[in-house]
């Protein structure tokens, strides 16, 4: 099959859910001519012109509003957000608008909008420029979360989420827009809220999100020449989340690692832990243990950004303990 | 007052609205005072000249976004009493079924796009519905309502900026009530209003917001030229709200007299002023516009009682609508 | 002991800390004459002046901006957010530039500033006016979050917050302003960070946040009644998280429900329970049990609003069915 | 250009720094190019007189704040060139410990408040400083840039209106390069930028940014102005960036034209302007004026050579300044 990366991927679910449905535009700074800063969307203005490719002012409150209202009225607006760190100053227009107006509506009206928008440390972007914020879309009902982990993920969730009825937030990985997976040339889509187990294993759950599962696979090798053998799984969508197929691996496994670059605390890892926890507490071997990113403000200097996100090592190393039955953590 | 017109039909609709309003405000208010109602809620009356006479101008196909003070809006663009009251009671045959209550209320098939409890929240909403329009080249207006207290939040630069760039069919309709909550609008509001929109390059207008008929010709003016696409435009409507900021803000003498609210209740009323045009002109006679007011108020009263005997919704329907099919 | 509402607590706290230290003041909507819609700061602009108790225009981003400079160049704002909800409008100041900045700059620059604003549904107020929020401030490094539970908690623990050196939000509960507790006349400081066992028990842990404490506490009197003694514990603030005496209370109980207003998934209540379960594991006999606000934007109509918040009878229930080792999750 | 000035040493002090600028940023995009620097940076050539300009007529204790495209502003305000480059390499002994690269890079002890990876995210707290200093009876001016694209935020509106309101002594000060990263301010700036704050009640100034004498005697008069209770002013200084947005954006014949390029660095650079102004007025020699930019040079490069070669931060200062004692 055809390698694309995941920068094409994008492009392409665009492409085509732009040629499927007229009702859908993009919507987000300098999305036309330079087609964003990461490249992503090259050519979409030359095939749909700016009409429906729309350069706005650096006025992220302002057309994540007009996204809303355009959604609520019969068209379907994909709105760019450059950096995944802007979502604060959209959070009033996402959460106590799009999220709520469904349900405060009585199920009157629907906000059918994909906010497309980036995760992730280790570019040297300093505090500002490198946070995945998933975990507070998600806490918000009425708003999707995904989380694509490779380009095949990513064009297949974005054409489901062009389609969904509702707000759908997707976080890419700004450093792995590059990446290439193979990505079969025919149409195809990624439903929400069905899990993704990328690798088979009995030893031992890695559930990862995102850029995490490639460091989870990473560690799965590794620990796999030592005997331990990984599952390795990938939820896809943060909300929904696949809990059946989670839990099921962790009954089969009994211990669990789980992956996402958000800070740890009250972050996306807690949640999936809590759930196994509560939902799988007898099966399980020893504590479900969380990596996110450190809770720090992502820090500059590369002698220090690197420690702030989890590693395959740093993975491996974790499983090793847990499958060792080490009570790491109870003192 | 603006000058004479010989659609008699009209002219009693914006009078039979404008006294539906201040008719379903006051049932409202007992409401709250009975102990019949829960929360709280934002009064209309005063202002019904603002919404009658914009939503007048409008078709159905036509949107506005409203505010937390959104009742008058939501009767403008035509809602029925019943659901209204039932979703001011939370009861299942309201129009959000019970889940907006009076701060989300709309009836949303007249193009009523939501009350909106976040001052300012709708403008991008309003902006980004005249940008759907523009995009799939149908020819609606919106109308986004607020206040001048609102006028103090970002968005509304953010999106007047979009709008003026891409002449959107959009109308930035800015109630201003003299009042943010507890504080008058010159403390609040530098420079000024209208100039604000001016410098975006919007053309924009102010208005008196007691005068149905000023409100009424100016904007059906600025919706056709709106569909022509000469949009966006600015009104400043000066009106007054007679009750207080919400229907617990009873002792108010800290912040406005009671001379200040008698004399534009007793002199500026926009109902008032209307009936006694509409008399003068020979359009209706005061046995007429009696008889349809009594008319009114006896509709509100079934309508009340209706709503009180209404089922609230199931517990089943805590669930429902998070996300659409 | 005298006894006086949250309200009044507040008030004094507030009164007290602006006369100890002249570059505090408060920025707000109509937090002067007014003394916000609450009623919380009646009678501090007559005692400081227009000049120290600011009425804002409705402008959350701006003054909640013009707090982080004020800061950061040598005075202590105490901002005034009329409702918790509107934190969404506030996220970039806070979190993008307030959170960040002491570590930004190295340590250089210091943001000492306050938050305060409320939380708690059930007051009729529908979706945009109910939020409990504390979850998406706690998951960003670098603010506090305090949540206090009582007049007394919540004078203790805002004298310390104006005190701190570093921004800190707190949430009070909205229908809690009248609730009276005693609260001496004598200056006190209440620490960050450091957990109040409100009631010693050995069958089950019970940590609650803000109103949650009272139904927590409702829930023990119940239970004990039963013969099944509760722990109830207030974490007081969520950053900093007293994890040692949660942690030591649950390898005493060997049982744990975790309760807070906000809602569940990717909230609060996961932090805790991922806590206990990673280092308590093997002390412990149930699943760590999560309750917090149901997934649901919250509605208006009473009939499905008090669904939507844990309640004193629904925490017994899930107590008696941990302590009877019912297998209440686990299929 | 502005008319001549006795003070001779302010005059070569401004030159200096805007070489200062031209030189440190030379030096910058050498590093990029060599692959040296982490991640991006924003250079400021080519608007060295508006930073310079403004910083020159200010004391230490006034503050200002900065941008993504901050280094200009950080020279300006008093920084030097080892900590700077320390800092844009993540070093140890930058102004900020390595923390806060080139968008955070600030020389705290000098009155800079930070530059800011969020576009117009610091306008609140420029505001904020000033409300500071008025509380506190403080006579410090804060100065607040940013760039034409940034007016795009609504924040701008909502602290204009409280500066206005009470009188705060702050100057917000646009620099209009004429670009938004790609794209050009007229497609995304509607109206007018001067009208916008004066329609807040805020006197608004333009003047042109190549012109260090132009734009410092504008800042001195404002600055009294400010210390006198008379603030906020709104400045737009025209100016024009060499470079591409940051230092990889190096194909931007799409956006705009080689000889747009051309035209501003050979006929409206301010540095050459001054320079020739410096000796046609006899205030320096040609040769005075090359020493000195050898000397900066030598400066430079001695402290690059030194950023080099410094330490790393420890990795135990991850987890330090999360939270202040
Ligand atoms: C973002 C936000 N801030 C504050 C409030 C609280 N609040 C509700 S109405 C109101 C005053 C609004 O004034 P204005 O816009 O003039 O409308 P009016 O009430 O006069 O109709 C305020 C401050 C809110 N609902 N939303
Ligand atoms: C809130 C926000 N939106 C978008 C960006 C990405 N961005 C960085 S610089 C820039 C352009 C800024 O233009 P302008 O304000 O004119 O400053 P200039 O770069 O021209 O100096 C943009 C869009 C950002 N950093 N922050
Ligand atoms: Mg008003
Ligand atoms: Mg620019």
């Amino acid at each position: 099959m055809r390698e694309i990366t995941l920068s094409q991927a994008v492009n392409e679910a665009l492409a085509e859910e732009m040629r499927r449905d007229p009702t859908t535009f993009i919507l987000g700074e300098d999305v036309a001519e330079a087609g964003t800063p990461f490249k992503v969307l090259s050519g979409l203005v030359e095939e749909f012109g700016t009409a429906r490719v729309i350069d706005t002012p650096i006025s992220e409150p302002g057309f994540m509003g007009l996204a809303v209202g355009a959604a609520m009225t019969g068209a379907r607006p994909i709105v760019d957000l450059m950096f995944g760190d802007f979502i604060f100053l959209i959070m009033d227009q996402l959460c106590n608008q799009a999220a709520k107006i469904h349900y405060m509506s009585g199920g009157k009206l629907n906000v059918p909008l994909v906010l497309r928008t980036n995760m992730g440390a280790t570019r040297r972007s300093a505090a500002q420029h490198s946070q995945s914020l998933q975990a507070l879309v998600a806490h918000i009902p009425g708003v999707k979360v995904a989380m694509p982990s490779s380009a095949y993920e990513a064009k297949g969730l974005l054409k489901t989420a062009i389609r969904d009825n509702n707000p759908v937030v997707i976080f890419e990985d700004k450093l792995m827009y590059q990446d290439k997976a193979p990505v079969p040339e025919e149409e195809y889509l990624i439903p929400f809220g069905v899990a993704n187990v990328k690798r088979e294993g009995s030893d031992i759950t890695l559930i990862a999100t995102s850029s995490m599962v490639q460091v989870a696979e990473k560690a799965a090798a590794t620990l796999a020449k030592e005997g331990i053998e990984c599952e390795v799984i990938d939820p896809r969508t943060i909300v929904p989340l696949d809990e059946a197929t989670l839990i099921a691996s962790v009954k089969k496994t009994s211990r669990a690692i789980v992956i996402d670059e958000g800070h740890q605390s009250y972050g996306v890892t807690s949640e999936i832990a809590s759930r196994l926890n509560e939902k799988a507490f007898y099966y399980l071997d020893a504590p479900v243990v969380r990596m996110g990113a450190m809770d720090v403000p992502i820090p500059f200097s590369p002698a220090l950004e690197d420690l702030t996100v989890p590693t395959p090592e740093a993975v491996a190393d974790m499983a090793r303990k847990l499958c060792a039955g080490d009570m790491i953590h109870a003192a | 007052m603006a000058k004479a017109k010989t659609n008699t039909e009209d002219y009693l609709r914006m009078y039979r609205q404008m006294v539906r309003i201040r008719t379903f405000e006051d049932n409202a208010n007992q409401l709250y005072l009975n102990a019949k109602m829960p929360g709280l809620t934002h009064m209309y009356s005063g202002e019904e000249a603002v919404a009658v006479g914009i939503c007048e101008a409008l078709t159905d196909d036509d949107r506005i976004t409203s505010t937390h003070r959104g009742h008058g809006h939501c009767v403008a663009k035509g809602a029925n009493f019943k659901e209204m009251f039932c979703e001011l009671l939370g009861k299942e045959e309201g129009y959000c079924r019970g889940k907006g209550g009076s701060m989300h209320i709309a009836d949303q098939s007249h193009g009523n796009l939501g009350a909106n409890a976040i001052v300012g929240g709708s403008m991008g909403i309003a902006t980004g519905s005249a940008l759907r329009a523009k995009l799939l080249g149908q020819d609606d207006v919106t109308v986004c309502f607020f206040g001048d207290g609102a006028t103090a939040q970002g968005l509304l630069y953010e999106v007047m900026n979009m709008a003026a760039l891409w002449n959107l069919p959009v109308i930035y309709a800015c109630e201003n009530n003299g009042y943010s909550e507890y504080t008058k609008t010159e403390e609040i509001a530098a420079g000024s209003i209208t100039a604000r929109a001016e410098a975006f390059g919007i053309e924009a207008f102010k208005v008196d917001g007691q005068d149905v008929l000023a409100v009424n010709e100016l904007t059906q003016k600025l919706v056709a030229r709106c569909r022509k696409g000469e949009g966006p435009f600015f009104i400043e409507l000066e009106t007054y709200r007679y009750h207080g900021h919400h229907v617990g803000d009873i002792n108010r003498e800290y912040y406005r007299t009671k001379d200040e609210e008698k004399s534009w209740k007793e002199d500026r009323d926009p109902i008032v002023r209307f009936r006694g045009y509409l008399v003068e002109q020979g359009i209706a006679t005061e046995d007429e516009l009696e008889a349809m007011n009594a008319e009114i108020a006896k509709d509100a009263s079934e309508a009340v009682a209706y709503a009180e005997q209404a089922a609230y919704p199931d517990g089943s329907e805590v669930n429902m609508h998070v996300y659409a099919d």
